[in-house]
C-alpha cells in the first residue's frame, strides 16, 4: 500500500531504521554498565547482600533492584535471597526484557541520592533549562557558522585569512575550556556577568520579569561559550564545501551564461549546505555532548549538571536515565536532519520516488 | 615524492608540524631536564608563578610545571593510542567492506552507520562509570578508540570503493597477485594519505574526548592528564581563586596540540586534494 | 563444434548484475564462436554489453548461467587462462599505479608466468618489449605514471603484451582515449602483433570505422545481445538488422550523407 | 559586415610566480551569418582558452595579452567584467558546454535556472510571463516542456539535459554560440538527436553563427562549413570542410586525417599515418615551428623560422613547405 506514498514509505523505512539503533542503544545502556569486575550491579548486589550499608541505603538499593527487575522476588514482593543472605539474581535475559519493558513505558527508576525522587521527575526539572540553552545555540551557531564560511570561500583574500585560522583555533578548543576561560575573563577578572547558575540564588523559579532578566543575564556566558566553538567548527567544513562547489562544472557554466553573481553564491550556498546538514545528523551527538559539558561547568541547572552529580554521587539510576534520554534525542534530531535532507534535496528525493517502482 | 616535498612548501602544514613536534618533544625530553614529581607538596596552595615555581602550585601546593609535562605526555599517549586504535580499526573494516563490496559490505555499512548516530559522548560514560576501579590511561584510550572507530570505517569505506573501480587492480589480478598483495600494493598506497589524514584527526579528537571524560570526573586514576588537571582546577575553585595559572596553560596546551593537528590535517587535504588549492 | 582452434565458444550465455527488481541483464543469451588467430571487433553502443562480455573473456566477472568454454574446456584453472589471455584497457591512466615505477610494474607482469625468467633476461625482455612499441627504455627509466603523456601510456599496455606473449588478446576500446594521430600508431603495434605473435584479438570499440579497419569479423551488439554478426564488408556495407542499420546511420561517417538540413 | 571577428587574438596564462605561458596565439578568422566553424585539435591544443577568449570572460589565471574580438562590429575587449556579464555573456555569445551531466544545478529545477539566466540580463520581468516565455520557447525547440520544465536535472537522460543546456543557453537569442564537444558525452544516436537540434535553433535564427569544437573529424565533417585546425595555440591550417577533409595541406591535419578511419570499400588497404611524440610545452619559448619536432617533412629550417599563415591552394596554412 505504501509504494503509492514513497514519501511516505521513506519516512516509515527511516523511522524504522532509527528504531532499530534505538535498541541498539538501549542493549548498550544495558549491558556497557555490567562489564568491568567492579561495576557497580555488582557493587549494589554485594552491598544489600552483606548489609554493610545503612539502613536509609539498604532500602534505596533494594528498591533498585526491585524496580529493575533485577532480583527474583517472592510472593509478597521481597527480595527472595539464597541461604547465605545474598539476593537471587534474575537471568540476564529477563533482566533485560525487563529493563526494555521500563524503557518503553517511559520509566526509569528511583534516583539514589534523592530518594525517593523518580528519575522521571529530576529529568523533567533539567530539561526544559537544557533545551532553552542547547536548541538555540546550536540552531544558531550552526547557521551563523555555515554563513561566516561560505563567505570566507566566496571572498577569500584577508577577510579568510584572518578568520579561517580563528575558526581553526574555535575548532581546536574544547567546548569547556573556552566556556571556562569565559568564564574567568568576564566572570572573575572583569565581573559583568554571573560565574554559575542559571539565575541569582536568592530567586525562586516564577514568571516574574525579575527572574525571566535573571535568567537571561545568566544565560549569556554559556550561550557565547558554546556558540563561538560550534560555530567555529561549522564554518571550516562550510569553507571548503563552498570551495569545492566552486570549483564544479555548474557554477562555471552559470558563469557564461551571464548568471548574476548572487544568484550563483545562492547555488553554491545551497549546494554547500546539503552535505552540511548531513554532517550536522553526524555531529549533533559530539555537539550535545560538549553542551552538556558547559553546562556542568557553569553550574547551569539543565541535564549537564544533573549528569554530573549523578556521577559523583555514583546514582546510577540517573546516570542511566540520563544517557538514555541523550541517545533518544540525538536519533529523533538525526531523524528529523534525514527526513529533511529527503525534501530538501532533489537527488535524495528523486531515489525516494524511485525506490517505489 | 614530489607531493611531500610541495607539503614542504606549503607554510600550515611547516607551522602544524613544528607546534606538534615541539610538544612531543618537550614531553618526552623535559622530564630528563626539569625534576618531575606530581605527588610531592613543595609549596602552599595556589602560590603564583614565581622563581622557584615557574608555573606555580596547585590546591595541594604541588609544582604545576610538573604535573603539566606529565599531563602533556599522558594525553599525547592517550590521543596516539585511540587515535591508533580507531584508525586500524576503521581502515581495516573499510577496505574489507569497499573493496569486498556484496552483502559483507553492506553488513559493514549498516552496524557503521547504526553505531555512527549513538553519541559516543553516551557510550564513553557509561563505560567509564562501569569500570570504577582500573581506569587507567591506556583503557582509557581503547574506550575512545572503540568509540570513535565509525567515522573512519565510513571515511575510508567510501575511498577505497572509488579506488576498486581503477583499471590496474584488474591488471594486477591477470598479473595473478593475490588479493592480499592487491590491497598491500594497489590499494594501501592510494589510502596512505588519506589514512594518515583520518589518523591525524582521531587523534585530535581522541585528545579532545579525553580532556571530556578527564573534565566529568571519569579520567584515569592513575596518572594526571591535562584534562584532570582542569578538572581539578575546576573542583577546587581555582577560577573563583583567580589562580589563572592552575587552568590557562593546560587549556592553551590543549588548544594548541589540536590546533597544530588540525593545521597539519588541512594543509594536506589542500595538497592532496587540489580542488581545494586557489 | 568445439575444437582447439576455437578460441571462446559460448552458448546460452547470461550475466546478470544486481538481484531483484533491479537486476539488469548486461549479456543475454549469447551463442558465439571465436577461432584461432581470428580478429573480432565488438561494436556497439554504450551499455551494450561489450566490456562486460571482455570480462567474461579475461575470467574477471563469472557468468550467471551457460557455457563459456576457451579451447574447448572450460576455465578452471585462472592462472592458466591468464597466462593464455591478456588485456589492453581503455584508460591507460587507471591501468598503472602512481606509486609504482612503470619499469617496475611491467616487470610485475612476470608474475603470471609458470617460471619466472632470471632476473638478468626479465630487464632484457622488458627492454625488447620497449622497443618494440618504439620507446628507448632510458625514456622511461625511473618515470612513474603520471609523468609521461597518455599515447605513451597506451604503448605501455601494449609492452607489456609483447612481454607476455599471450595467445589471446582482449583489447577494450584501446584507442577512444589517445588522440587521432596517436591512434594510427596503436592500431599498428596491434597488427604488428597479430603477424608476429600470431594472436587471436577480440577487438572492442563502439567506431565502426575502426572495427572495419582491423577486423576479420566483426560482432554487433546490441543490449545484451549479438543483434548481427559476419565479415566486416558483409555488416559494414550491407547490413541486415535493423540495429546495425541504425548505428551505421547513426554514426556519422565522412564518405556518407549524416544529416539532412 | 561579418557577424563575428576575431583579429590577431593572443592569450596567456599567468602563473603563480608572475611568468606568462601563451596559451593562444595570433588567431585569426570571421565569421558570417549562418555559418558553422569547426574547430579540430588534440587535447590541450588551447581550444577551451580561446573559447573563453571569444567570450570577453577572463577569469584570472587567463589573461589577454593583445589582439581583438568584435562581434557585430562592437568590440567585447577591455570591457569591465560586470559589463560583459550583463551585455555579452548569454546575450551576445553563448556557451554550449561538454558533460551536461554537471552543467546544470543538480538542486535546482530546469525552468528555475533558465529563468535566473533571463533574470540576470533583464530587469522587471514579469514571473508569470517569463515562465509563459520558457514554456513557448521550449516548445519552439521541440522538448518534451511541461515534463522538462519542472524536472530536476537527474530526472532527465543524458540526451534531454544537454538538450536543455542548449535551449537555456540560446534563451536570449545571441549572436554567436560556441558548443565546446557538446555531444562528446553521449551515445551515437543521442548525438544525432543533439545535432538536429542545434541545426534547428540555427535555421530558425535564433543564433546567427556557430563554432563547433571537437576533436571527432567525422562528425565535424557534416556539422561545419569551414574548418580550423588547431595546434600548440596555433590555428595551423583554415579552409572549407571538403578542402581541410579530403585535401589537406599542413602535415599536422595531414596527419589527423590520415587516422581516421571509416567503413567503406578500400579502407582496409589504407594504411593510416601515425605520429609519435607529444605537442611542445609552451611554458619554454619556441622559435620555429611549433609543429617541428614531430614533423614527417620538417627541415633544418623549420626549426629556427617562425610560420606564417600563408594562402596555399584557397586556404591559409601555417606552413612554409605546404603546397
Amino acid at each position: 500500500m505504501l509504494k503509492r506514498y514513497p514519501t511516505v514509505r521513506y519516512i516509515v523505512t527511516r523511522g524504522g531504521w532509527y528504531f532499530l539503533t534505538f535498541l541498539v542503544a538501549v542493549t548498550l545502556n544495558f549491558f556497557l554498565p555490567r562489564m568491568g569486575k567492579s561495576n557497580p550491579i555488582d557493587i549494589i548486589m554485594a552491598k544489600v547482600g552483606g548489609g554493610l550499608d545503612t539502613k536509609a541505603a539498604q532500602a534505596k538499593e533494594e528498591a533498585y533492584l526491585k524496580e529493575f527487575g533485577l532480583v527474583e522476588l517472592d510472593a509478597q514482593k521481597n527480595i527472595r535471597r539464597s541461604a547465605d543472605g545474598k539476593p537471587v539474581r534474575t537471568p540476564v535475559w529477563k533482566q533485560f526484557r525487563n529493563y526494555v519493558g521500563m524503557c518503553l513505558r517511559g520509566d526509569l527508576g528511583t534516583s539514589f541520592l534523592n530518594y525517593p525522587k523518580k528519575v522521571v521527575d529530576i529529568i523533567k526539572q533539567a530539561i526544559p533549562w537544557t533545551i532553552a540553552l542547547q536548541l538555540p545555540t546550536i540552531i544558531f551557531g550552526w547557521i551563523i557558522g555555515n554563513v561566516l564560511g561560505a563567505l570566507a570561500a566566496y571572498r577569500r583574500g584577508i577577510f579568510d585569512g584572518v578568520f579561517f585560522p580563528l575558526a581553526l583555533l574555535a575548532n581546536a578548543m574544547p567546548f569547556f575550556a573556552f566556556g571556562m576561560l569565559l568564564m574567568y575573563l568576564f566572570a572573575i577578572i572583569w565581573p559583568i556577568f554571573p560565574a554559575v547558575g542559571g539565575y541569582a540564588g536568592n530567586l525562586v523559579p516564577t514568571l516574574s520579569w525579575t527572574f525571566l532578566s535573571s535568567m537571561a543575564y545568566h544565560y549569556i556566558l554559556p550561550f557565547f561559550s558554546i556558540f563561538l566553538i560550534l560555530a567555529g567548527g561549522q564554518a571550516i567544513g562550510m569553507r571548503s564545501m563552498c570551495i569545492y562547489e566552486l570549483g564544479t562544472d555548474y557554477v562555471k557554466y552559470a558563469k557564461w551564461l551571464g548568471v548574476r553573481e548572487n544568484k550563483i553564491l545562492m547555488y553554491m550556498f545551497r549546494n554547500a549546505m546539503l552535505p552540511q546538514l548531513t554532517g550536522l545528523a553526524l555531529s549533533i551527538g559530539q555537539m550535545i555532548g560538549g553542551a552538556l559539558i558547559t553546562e556542568m561547568i557553569f553550574s547551569y541547572p539543565g541535564l549537564g549538571m544533573a549528569l554530573l552529580t549523578a556521577i559523583q554521587g555514583n546514582d546510577y539510576p540517573v546516570i542511566q536515565g540520563c544517557t538514555l534520554l541523550v541517545t533518544v534525542s540525538v536519533l529523533c534530531a538525526n531523524f528529523i536532519v534525514d527526513i529533511l535532507i529527503g525534501f530538501l534535496d532533489p537527488r535524495v528525493k528523486a531515489g525516494i520516488a524511485g525506490g517505489g517502482k | 615524492m614530489k607531493l611531500l616535498l610541495n607539503l614542504l612548501k606549503t607554510p600550515m602544514f611547516v607551522i602544524g608540524t613544528t607546534i606538534f613536534f615541539g610538544t612531543v618533544l618537550v614531553a618526552l625530553f623535559a622530564p630528563m631536564m626539569y625534576h618531575v614529581d606530581i605527588i610531592a607538596r613543595v609549596g602552599m596552595p595556589y602560590m603564583p608563578p614565581g622563581k622557584e615555581h615557574l608555573l606555580g602550585t596547585n590546591h595541594l601546593g604541588v609544582d604545576m610545571m610538573s604535573l603539566l609535562i606529565k599531563g602533556l605526555g599522558s594525553s599525547l599517549y592517550v590521543g596516539f593510542l585511540a587515535g591508533m586504535i580507531a584508525t586500524v580499526t576503521g581502515t581495516l573494516l573499510g577496505i574489507y567492506g569497499g573493496f569486498k563490496g556484496g552483502w559483507q559490505d553492506d553488513f559493514i555499512t549498516l552496524i557503521t552507520n547504526l553505531f555512527l548516530v549513538i553519541p559516543t559522548f553516551v557510550v564513553l560514560i557509561l563505560i567509564s562509570s562501569s569500570l570504577k576501579e582500573g581506569r587507567s590511561l591506556a583503557l582509557i584510550a581503547g574506550i575512545i578508540g572503540a568509540t570513535a572507530w565509525t567515522w573512519s570505517a565510513r571515511a575510508v569505506r567510501a575511498q577505497s570503493a572509488s579506488i576498486k573501480s581503477r583499471d590496474h587492480i584488474a591488471l594486477a589480478r591477470v598479473n595473478g597477485e593475490g588479493t592480499l598483495k592487491i590491497v598491500v600494493k594497489q590499494i594501501l598506497p592510494y589510502l596512505f594519505s588519506y589514512v594518515f589524514m583520518v589518523f591525524i584527526m582521531q587523534t585530535a579528537s581522541g585528545i579532545l574526548s579525553e580532556a571530556c571524560i578527564s573534565m566529568i570526573g571519569l579520567g584515569p586514576y592513575d596518572t594526571v592528564s591535562l584534562g584532570t588537571i582542569l578538572n581539578e582546577a575546576m573542583r577546587n575553585e581555582a577560577l573563583g581563586d583567580g589562580a589563572w595559572w592552575a587552568f590557562i596553560p593546560p587549556m592553551i596546551l590543549i588548544t594548541i596540540i589540536v590546533f597544530a593537528l588540525n593545521f597539519i590535517n588541512t594543509s594536506m587535504e589542500g595538497v592532496f586534494n587540489p580542488r581545494l588549492r586557489k | 563444434m568445439p575444437s582447439e582452434t576455437t578460441i571462446f565458444s559460448a552458448k546460452n550465455l547470461t550475466c546478470v548484475f544486481g538481484h531483484g527488481k533491479k537486476s539488469t541483464k548486461a549479456i543475454d543469451d549469447l551463442t558465439f564462436s571465436i577461432a584461432d588467430q581470428e580478429i573480432v571487433s565488438l561494436v556497439g553502443g554504450s551499455g551494450c554489453g561489450k566490456s562486460v562480455l571482455a570480462k567474461i573473456m579475461l575470467n574477471l566477472i563469472k557468468p550467471t548461467s551457460g557455457e563459456f568454454l576457451y579451447k574447448g574446456k572450460p576455465i578452471i584453472d585462472q592462472r592458466f587462462h591468464w597466462r593464455e589471455v591478456q588485456p589492453v584497457f581503455q584508460d591507460p591512466f587507471s591501468c598503472f599505479n602512481f606509486f609504482f615505477t612503470i619499469r617496475d610494474q611491467l616487470k610485475a607482469s612476470f608474475g603470471i608466468m609458470k617460471t619466472k625468467p632470471s632476473k638478468k633476461e626479465m630487464e632484457e625482455r622488458v627492454d625488447q618489449a620497449l622497443l618494440a612499441v618504439n620507446i628507448v627504455p632510458s625514456e622511461i627509466q625511473g618515470k612513474y605514471a603520471f609523468e609521461l603523456s597518455g599515447g605513451q601510456m597506451q604503448r605501455m599496455l601494449l609492452a607489456r603484451i609483447f612481454i607476455l606473449r599471450p595467445a589471446v588478446l582482449i583489447a577494450d576500446e584501446p584507442t577512444s582515449m589517445v588522440d587521432a594521430c596517436v591512434r594510427a600508431s596503436i592500431l599498428d603495434y596491434l597488427m604488428k602483433l597479430k603477424k608476429e605473435l600470431s594472436m587471436t584479438i577480440v577487438f572492442i570499440t563502439h567506431d565502426i570505422g575502426l572495427a572495419y579497419y582491423v577486423s576479420d569479423r566483426i560482432f554487433i551488439m546490441h543490449r545484451g545481445k549479438i543483434v548481427e554478426q559476419g565479415t566486416p564488408d558483409d555488416v559494414a556495407l550491407k547490413p541486415k538488422n535493423e540495429h546495425t542499420m541504425k548505428l551505421l546511420d547513426d554514426i556519422p561517417d565522412i564518405h556518407k550523407n549524416w544529416i539532412s538540413r | 559586415m561579418p557577424i563575428f571577428e576575431v583579429d590577431n587574438l593572443h592569450l596567456h596564462y599567468l602563473t603563480r610566480f608572475g611568468a606568462k605561458i601563451p596559451a593562444v596565439a595570433g588567431v585569426t578568422f570571421s565569421m558570417e551569418k549562418g555559418e558553422v566553424l569547426g574547430i579540430a585539435g588534440e587535447s590541450g591544443c588551447g581550444k577551451s582558452t580561446l573559447v573563453n577568449g571569444c567570450m570577453g570572460l577572463f577569469i584570472p589565471p587567463l589573461w589577454p595579452t593583445s589582439g581583438n574580438v568584435r562581434v557585430d562590429g562592437e568590440s567585447i575587449m577591455g570591457r569591465s567584467p560586470k559589463d560583459v556579464r550583463k551585455n555579452i555573456l548569454g546575450r551576445k555569445v553563448a556557451m554550449i558546454p561538454q558533460g551536461a551531466f554537471n552543467s546544470l544545478n543538480p538542486t535546482r529545477k530546469i525552468k528555475d535556472q533558465a529563468a535566473d539566466m533571463i533574470v540576470s540580463h533583464e530587469s522587471n520581468v514579469d514571473k508569470k510571463a517569463l515562465y509563459e516565455r520558457l514554456r513557448q520557447r521550449f516548445d519552439l525547440i521541440g522538448m518534451e516542456t511541461e515534463k522538462v520544465l519542472g524536472a530536476y536535472p537527474i530526472q532527465l537522460t543524458a540526451g534531454t539535459r544537454q538538450r536543455c543546456v542548449i535551449g537555456i543557453s540560446t534563451l536570449l537569442d545571441p549572436k554567436m554560440v560556441i558548443a565546446d564537444e557538446p555531444t562528446s558525452a553521449l551515445d551515437v544516436t543521442t548525438q544525432k538527436a543533439v545535432i538536429r537540434m542545434i541545426f534547428d535553433l540555427l535555421d530558425k535564427q535564433i543564433f546567427s553563427t556557430m563554432i563547433f569544437i571537437t576533436h571527432e573529424l567525422p562528425l565535424l565533417r557534416h556539422v561545419a562549413n569551414r574548418i580550423a585546425v588547431m595546434y600548440a595555440g596555433e590555428f595551423v591550417e583554415l579552409g572549407t570542410t571538403d578542402q581541410v577533409i579530403f585535401d589537406p595541406r599542413h602535415p599536422y591535419t595531414k596527419a589527423l586525417m590520415g587516422a581516421m578511419l571509416s567503413a567503406e570499400p578500400g579502407q582496409r588497404q589504407r594504411k593510416p599515418v601515425a605520429i609519435e611524440g607529444a605537442p611542445p610545452n609552451l611554458a619554454y619559448p619556441i622559435s620555429g615551428c611549433r609543429f617541428a619536432e614531430r614533423c614527417p617533412q620538417v627541415r633544418p629550417e623549420c626549426r629556427v623560422n617562425k610560420q606564417e599563415i600563408r594562402i596555399v591552394a584557397d586556404r591559409q596554412v601555417r606552413c612554409d613547405y605546404a603546397e
